[in-house]
């Protein structure tokens, strides 16, 4: 495969890491009194869509950056690519504006 | 002989000697095995795979399912080879495969008169009693009669590489819609590159009799190729076989390297490239597919293009008395080349009855059908269905063409039907790819050339080049028309697939017993699965199961192809990672100095690390391994740790950051302090352990185990840019800039006084025990000093610029000679370890957890740190839990063995009766017996209790004690000194 | 019909026209005793033990596709019982020991052939924790022998001994491993449930459950409505999607894995051979091709194939252990999906609706599972009680920290 | 004390000529800066008024007046500053040191430099990037992946590169280049 990073432009797969899910970059807090269900949910419950998936891929082979990538599991076509910070912020703000 | 005088693209002044099943032959520079064979009369090459029946060459390809050959010698022989692609250079060596005795007597025969009770599936239903007879007796026979040819046993002596190649546009193919895409792109400036698995560029032109633009086409094909080969934007590759199509534009080649030169060459034999191209035309062309009637399947018997190519590309005399039969037009034009090779054509047979017979002055049967061929090593005679019995030693067959579709299925993407041409073509196509000529299901050239011209103006502007100028190219007509497929099923032993002997009552059978789904019948008959993954049998096979499930072929389906297109070495696959070179090594900074001291080293994921250091006289690695540990522990010694993973942490936020990253407090750490920390996942298990120091407010320095290195620097990663993005952290792995040694034993102040320069002060009151700080050496070095120690000594971790490690190791040696300092390796290390019982790789096994551990105090209660939450779910913090421990034998004499069990004195050595297991075990030379960290339930509450530690694996049991993990200077006084 | 070698005889002389229907093409009725979703291999043994063994004949087993088709039908054929931990080894062995009576008890032979399944070890530790693993296998009642370098060299001289990067150092072996004929265990499962009366329906696509106020009464299908006092799922990689219809999610990922055959040659490879230092194992079928593999690709996918980089990784693992198959060449590669746990094994446990089964999360350990993920499956629908030795294999495992890591590697299921 | 320890290079300053192909040893002074979250508007003002010279983007690399200086871009927030004199460093340092994250990483890399008319056909069997004009300009600076390491690839000419990869496996890093040399010929 080959993932499209927004500066360096078009990468071999091989550079990257693949972690999983993407929603994995919202990691409940712990206040007490401690929500376990949110944890358990948060580490264990992940998308697995047949179809388009938000996952995370990390550059170690390049800039050392996090990033979102947008991919369809059915045939791998990649949609779209950002840096996993862009991602949570742009996420943060819809998430407050609801 | 059996070469035309004159015909042929072959140099006939450069004959070549070659052998073949030891008969010393010869043919001539660009020929194939398999034509230099035929020019020898030699059409039998080898034994079919389940009934052993002779078998010669089919066709002229890469889709050859008959002649397989083993070629070369010693550790040089390859299996497989297919005599019709491998090129013909001198003192070639092959050898026929699959038969035992001779290849004209095989005796393996037999299985032929037994076929019907060797039908398909037969395997299942048998072989099952008495049980114990399969592995003994049954499997070993039909596992020594499978199998084709044979791997040399010894390692494969050729070198490989790989490669990455760029480019706009990938050609797949150098026939003529190649070649006119090729001069299209190039003369548009377009990055191209052109793949042929052929080692002649042209594909079927240069086979045939056409004619292009009033000139031959081989003439075209020579003319094209030089105004290619005069651009800077192509690249052409011959003998490179695209084997792969993968996702966004990836593809997969082999560049067969050998040539007559370099056959003996240490040079990468075959360059394996990944091609990533931004488009594709796949101008693979079509393969001819036989027709069925009995005993289809004898040596002499030819796909009806592959004779004429052997006529006219290889001047070959394919037989004395050629016979051909046909269902379109395609079989008249090898008819027609023959004759005017002036080669003896006995008659044509098309099952077709209302054409124009094109040519002249040749016998012929229309509306005919062949019924049966006799023959024993070779056909001699076939039979018509109106009883006409022809005499030929040469059978050329044509069923019509089958587009080359393989590479339009690798991304799964199935072929759908043509009624026009009878044939399958592509259906959906990898993104970015085009398909073009009679690949896409075109058979006549000037359509062709049209289609592929319109595609490839698209194509060109998609990339954003200009076409340049006109390329018009006209052939003369060649009308395609081919019959349907038979309505009726052909009688007798019928082939469909050559090479796994499947017959139309195998596919027969398998309906009967509903294996009628396309995938059941292939794995029952396993039709198609052969070497060249059904090339020319596929689509007969769905002929046939159309006809028996009477559906239309489109309404039974269709198989997909895999990659790779042709079969592919494993060699070249792995390039060349083997041997010494499967992974990089890493080495210390004191490895040359330790290499000259005779160290004995070890892996440590991809560092070599010195294990001991063997001194004169010492004879077993026990020796000097007690030596180096009482020496240090008796005055001082030095060992390599740079291996452990350092990362520089820096940012207002770094303090904060460790706290979250760790699973103990680290947030009060005071500036030149250092302090062990505890790294969980967040599932609450232990992930990683070591030391971190605090070099500023803002700098922190980490240091992690050498195997986790690599994982924790990506974690820490992903805290700061997902968990923390708006904190102010930086992180930089500086494993590799630092050359990091520990310094252990009474004495290691003292030696570290002689070469600490006068303004750094060490001694214990200004540099007590966790202390740590910059310091400078011999004359002005800088260089970080830590009060750490994994030994339990007084102990130091010095760091320093890499570039000064080996001058350090000389002057400190000098130095510390009248401390008789010494050098320790990695199992004195270890040794020191479980004598202070400090948990190591063997204990943080990514199951055990801070409790197991004996460190669930450190875990914080109040803040949110990785892993602290899912640490405190009941049965990893729940009574009972195992803990670590340490154990020694009640009888001194024994020796602890790590992976041992823990069971109750008394019980049986049972999985119910399992309460632990031994996990680092080591000789104490200080206590001067074995000793052993393991983890037991509830073990720090049974203390002095005697448990067994079984090993079944050696059928030995040892009484041992549960003691506290500390054996040695428990009160840890030592390294406070 | 009785398979035999008689009966081949008879078959043979009488021109192979009295072979029957292997199993019948029944259209499904109204109502089950049991719906058993997926016609894969652990669907159709788990027919074959509840109308075997449990005596229960009214169920249908529903398939989207052909029968044996998912990984039973793509896959690497090792069976073997070599686990770590007390929640698996004696489930595995179990497994084992249902494969070693296999072909009698489904009258077809599906070749199990214990050849040996050799891991070998490269350092200190891996041989410490082999160690570990075979005395746990020893305590379970199964087999290990843990071999020296000079046993290995005798058994597997072609092993790179003189020139490896990571030096072969011995091997945890167990002997009563092998390989199996992979599609005929699926047929034999087929036919032998077919013959106690389990329906086997092809082509018919589960669209959905039924369920009532948290009782789930049958499945939407392609081919209608069906109902069922029980319904199990058993549908491997597609478990996120078929159970997200009636509104569960899983601990579990949907990952490829490739797997690769070569060009068929003359015996040279007896033993299951398990490389520790890279991402590679092999064997040798009777066909005479090498059947190998090594890691996930390691990304979500439900494309069945795969790409590059994983295809040379296990190659270069391959010729650093094996260098003398540079020259076998590599036939065919294909990927199917896996169902990656968060730990890394298996779930066989009811869900929260009643009426409602699952099966599944077996990562890339399903086909040794086989028979004992399917006798297990049929014991917990049989009784509402877990089978002794599939206890460990809860859906809530997570909330109770009871992990099964056999791998120590944690919630990242692409490193299972 | 007065002892003096000496440097040593990981290639003990190799220089050789395979074919159209010359590998040399090439030991620069390289300081990686971190960029506090606070300066991140005022990078480039501070750098163009501290080094005198434009600030690269990712993937990028700029150069003093007289070639002495290289700064690389690796990543959003981190540069890496190459000096060929060890005279220049000092003065630099100081001043980038008040504002952003200074850590030296000299010795942490092997450098080797490869040019020569088929420096082109070497990279290619080892490096999956596409170096051509087109897509990698003079200047271009990049990690990437090369048989198994790890490899900040800069092109400081036509067929001239500048490859840095880990110290510790400098040998191995330097077979790989060579072999591929060695291939070509």
């Amino acid at each position: 495969m080959i993932i499209p990073h927004p500066y360096l432009g078009p990468r071999d797969a091989c550079e990257f890491v693949y972690k999983g899910d993407a929603e994995l970059v919202f990691r409940p807090e712990r206040v007490e009194p401690v929500d376990y269900d949110a944890f358990h949910d948060y580490l264990y419950l992940r998308q697995n869509p047949a179809g388009i998936h938000k996952e995370l891929w990390y550059h170690e082979y390049g800039d050392r950056s996090w990033l979102v990538v947008t991919r369809n599991t059915q045939t791998h076509e990649i949609l779209k690519v950002e840096f996993a910070s862009n991602y949570i912020s742009k996420q943060k703000n819809r998430k407050s504006n609801v | 002989m059996f070469r035309l005088e004159s015909r042929g693209l072959i140099n006939r002044e450069k004959r070549l000697n070659f052998s073949f099943n030891g008969k010393k032959l010869y043919g001539y520079d660009g020929d194939t095995l398999a034509s230099a064979l035929l020019a020898n009369g030699n059409h039998l090459v080898g034994r079919s795979f389940k009934y052993h029946r002779p078998r010669g060459i089919f066709s002229s390809g890469s889709e050859e399912p008959s002649a397989l050959v083993q070629v070369g010698l010693g550790a040089n022989t390859e299996p497989n080879i297919r005599a019709t692609t491998i090129q013909l250079f001198d003192d070639l060596v092959a050898n026929s495969q699959n038969h035992f005795g001779p290849l004209e007597w095989d005796f393996m025969r037999v299985n032929d008169f037994l076929s019907p009770f060797l039908s398909a599936g037969f395997y299942y239903k048998t072989f099952m009693w008495p049980k114990s007879f399969w592995e003994k007796i049954y499997e070993p026979i039909i596992r020594k009669a499978a199998g084709l040819g044979r791997l040399s046993g010894e390692p494969d002596p050729s070198t490989y590489d790989k490669g990455f190649l760029h480019c706009d546009l990938l050609i797949i193919g150098a026939g003529p819609s190649g070649l006119q895409s090729a001069l299209m792109a190039a003369r548009s400036g377009a990055k191209v590159i052109v793949a042929d698995e052929d080692f002649l560029l042209g594909g079927s032109l240069n086979g045939d009799h056409t004619q292009i633009n009033n000139d031959t086409g081989v003439n075209w094909v020579k003319k094209t190729i030089e105004e290619l080969m005069s651009f800077k934007n192509v690249r052409l590759m011959p003998k490179t076989t695209i084997y792969g199509a993968f996702d966004h534009g990836i593809f997969g080649a082999l560049e067969i390297k050998t040539n007559l030169e370099r056959v003996k060459s240490d040079k990468p034999r075959q360059v394996l490239w990944r091609i990533y191209a931004k488009q594709s035309v796949l101008c693979s062309g079509s393969s001819e597919r036989s027709l069925l009637f009995g005993n289809n399947d004898r040596p002499g018997i030819m796909l009806s293009r592959s004779v004429r190519q052997y006529c006219n590309r290889w001047g070959i005399i394919p037989g004395k008395k050629i016979s051909i039969y046909t269902n379109n037009d395609d079989g008249w034009i090898t008819a027609k080349d023959l004759k005017e090779a002036g080669c003896n054509v006995v008659m044509v047979i098309d099952e077709r009855s209302d054409i124009v017979v094109p040519i002249k002055n040749v016998d012929y049967r229309l509306g005919k059908k062949v019924m049966d061929t006799k023959g024993s090593l070779r056909i001699s005679s076939l039979r018509l269905d109106d009883g006409t019995t022809v005499e030929t030693d040469c059978l050329a067959v044509s069923g019509g063409f089958n587009p080359n579709v393989h590479l339009t299925c690798h991304e799964r993407g199935r072929p759908q039907w043509q009624e026009k041409n009878h044939c399958f073509i592509p259906g959906k196509i990898p993104k970015g790819m085009e398909v073009v000529g009679a690949a896409s299901g075109a058979f006549d050239l000037n359509n062709i050339f049209d289609e592929t011209s319109l595609k490839m103006k698209k194509i060109l502007s998609y990339l954003g080049y200009k076409h340049q100028g006109k390329i018009k190219l006209t052939a003369a007509q060649k009308p395609y028309n081919v019959a349907p497929f038979s309505k009726s099923l052909a009688k007798g032993k019928v082939w469909v697939d050559l090479q796994n002997d499947v017959t139309i009552k195998d596919i027969k059978i398998a309906v009967q017993e509903g294996f009628h789904s396309v995938e059941l019948l292939k794995r029952y008959t396993t039709l198609g699965m052969a070497t060249d993954q059904g090339k020319t049998s596929n689509v007969l096979g769905l002929s046939v199961l159309s006809l028996l499930k009477n559906e239309p072929i489109e309404k039974v389906g269709t198989t997909i192809y895999r990659p790779p297109f042709t079969p592919v070495p494993i060699g070249a696959f792995a390039g060349r990672s083997r041997g010494k070179h499967f992974k990089p090594v890493r080495l210390t900074p004191s490895h040359q100095w330790a290499e000259q001291r005779n160290a004995v080293f070890v892996e440590t994921g991809n560092w070599l690390r010195a294990q001991w250091f063997p001194l004169e006289g010492e004879l077993t690695w026990r020796e000097s391994v007690d030596r180096e540990v009482l020496q240090t522990r008796e005055s001082v010694g030095i060992c390599d740790v740079t291996t452990l993973g350092k990362i520089d942490i820096k940012g207002r936020d770094a303090g904060a950051f460790l706290n979250f990253v760790y699973a103990n407090n680290f947030g009060k750490l005071a500036v030149g302090k250092v302090r062990y920390g505890l790294m969980l996942r967040d599932d609450g298990i232990a992930f990683d352990d070591g030391t971190t120091a605090r070099f500023a407010e803002d700098h922190f320095v980490m240091t992690t185990t050498t195997t986790n290195a690599v994982t924790v620097f990506r974690h820490l990663e992903f805290c700061r840019q997902c968990l923390k993005p708006t904190w102010d952290v930086h992180l930089l792995s500086t494993t590799d800039h630092w050359a990091q040694f520990a310094i252990a034993g009474p004495n290691s102040r003292a030696l570290l006084s002689e070469i600490i320069d006068s303004k750094s002060d060490i001694s214990n009151a200004s540099f007590p025990f966790m202390a740590c700080g910059k310091v400078s050496i011999f004359n002005g070095i800088e260089a970080r000093l830590f009060r750490i120690s994994f030994s339990g000594e007084l102990a130091y971790e010095l760091a320093l610029p890499r570039r000064y490690a080996s001058s350090f190791m000389e002057h400190i040696f000098e130095t510390g000679k009248k401390f008789n300092l010494i050098p320790y390796g990695t199992e004195a290390l270890g040794v020191m370890r479980i004598e202070k019982g400090h948990a190591a790789g063997n204990e943080l096994n990514g199951q055990t957890t801070a409790n197991n551990l004996g460190l669930g105090k450190m875990v914080s209660k109040l803040n949110d740190c990785i892993g602290n939450t899912m640490s405190e779910r009941e049965k990893i913090d729940g009574e009972g839990i195992l803990k670590l421990v340490g154990f020694a034998p009640t009888n001194k004499m024994q020796t602890l063995v790590a992976g041992s069990h823990f069971i109750p004195k008394g019980k049986p050595a049972k999985l119910q009766n399992d309460e632990g297991w031994m996990s680092s075990v080591a000789f104490s030379p200080m206590l001067n017996k074995s000793i052993g960290l393991g983890f037991i339930k509830a073990g720090d509450q049974r203390y002095g209790e005697k448990v067994d530690s079984v090993n079944p694996l050696n059928k030995e049991v040892i009484e041992v004690e549960i003691t506290s993990p500390h054996f040695f200077d428990p009160e840890g006084d030592r390294l406070r000194g | 019909m009785k398979y035999s070698a008689a009966k081949i005889f008879l078959e043979g002389i009488f021109g192979n026209r009295g072979w029957r229907k292997a199993w019948r093409e029944p259209q499904p009725k109204k109502n089950y005793d049991v719906i058993i979703i997926g016609g894969g291999g652990h669907g159709l043994s788990t027919a074959y033990y509840l109308s075997n063994v449990y005596n229960i004949n009214n169920v249908a087993v529903l398939e989207k596709g052909w029968l044996g088709s998912g990984n039973i039908g793509r896959n690497t054929t090792i069976i073997r019982s070599n686990y770590l931990l007390p929640e698996n080894e004696p489930f595995y062995e179990f497994s084992l020991k249902l494969w070693e009576g296999l072909e009698q008890d489904t009258n077809y032979n599906s070749m199990v052939s214990q050849r040996g399944v050799i891991n070998i070890f490269h350092s200190d530790p891996q041989r410490d924790a082999f160690v570990r693993r075979g005395n746990a296998m020893l305590l379970s009642g199964a087999d290990a022998d843990l071999l020296d370098e000079n046993a290995l060299r005798k058994l597997c001289p072609y092993l790179d001994f003189e020139n490896a990067r990571f030096p072969v150092k011995g091997a945890l072996m167990q002997k009563r491993g092998g390989t199996v004929r992979h599609d005929a265990v699926a047929w034999g499962y087929a036919r032998g449930a077919d013959m106690k009366g389990v329906d086997i329906i092809q082509n018919c696509n589960v669209e959905g459950f039924i369920i009532k106020n948290g009782v789930c009464s049958g499945v939407r299908t392609s081919k209608g409505d069906i109902q069922a006092k029980k319904v199990a799922s058993c549908v491997a990689g597609s478990s996120s999607q078929v159970m997200s219809t009636a509104g569960i999610r899983l601990p579990i990922e949907s990952h490829v894995l490739q797997a690769f055959v070569s060009e068929g040659l003359k015996p040279i490879l007896d033993n299951v051979i398990t490389f520790g230092a890279g991402h590679f194992y092999v064997s040798q079928s009777d066909k005479g091709g090498l059947v190998f593999g090594g890691d996930l690709d390691g990304y979500n996918s439900y494309a069945q194939r795969g790409n590059l980089p994983v295809v040379e990784d296990v190659c270069e693992g391959g010729m650093a252990i094996i260098p003398m198959i540079g020259r076998a060449r590599l036939l065919r590669m294909w990927g199917g999906v896996m169902d990656m746990s968060m730990d890394g094994s298996p779930f066989i446990d009811r869900t929260h609706i009643d009426g409602l089964y699952f099966n599944g999360g077996w990562c890339y350990g399903g086909f040794k599972a086989t028979p004992a993920s399917g006798y297990c499956y049929a014991h917990l629908l049989a009784t509402d009680t877990p089978h002794p030795v599939a206890r460990g294999y809860k859906l809530d495992r997570f909330r109770t920290g009871n992990l099964i890591d056999e791998k120590g590697v944690g919630a990242q299921p692409n490193l299972h | 004390m007065d002892k003096k320890i000496s440097p040593t290079t990981p290639l003990s300053g190799l220089h050789s000529v395979i074919g159209n192909v010359t590998l040399k040893e090439v030991n620069p002074e390289i300081f990686c800066i971190s960029i506090p979250k606070k300066m991140d508007k005022k990078v480039t003002s501070e750098f163009k008024r501290i080094l005198k010279f434009d600030v690269p983007i990712i993937g990028q690399s700029s150069l003093n007046k007289n070639s002495t200086i290289r700064l690389i871009k690796n990543s959003l927030d981190q540069f890496f500053i190459l000096f060929e004199r060890n005279s220049e460093v000092a003065g630099v340092i100081k001043s980038l040191e008040k504002d952003f994250y200074i850590t030296e990483q000299s010795d942490a890399w092997v450098g080797i430099e490869i040019f020569g008319k088929s420096s082109h056909n070497c990279l290619e069997r080892i490096c999956p990037l596409d170096l051509s004009a087109e897509s990698f300009g003079v200047n271009t600076a990049v990690r990437t992946l090369m048989e198994h390491l790890n490899v900040l690839i800069i092109k400081t000419a036509e067929d001239s590169f500048l490859l840095l990869s880990a110290s510790s496996s400098a040998n191995s890093f330097l077979s790989a280049v060579e072999t591929s040399a060695q291939n070509i010929v």
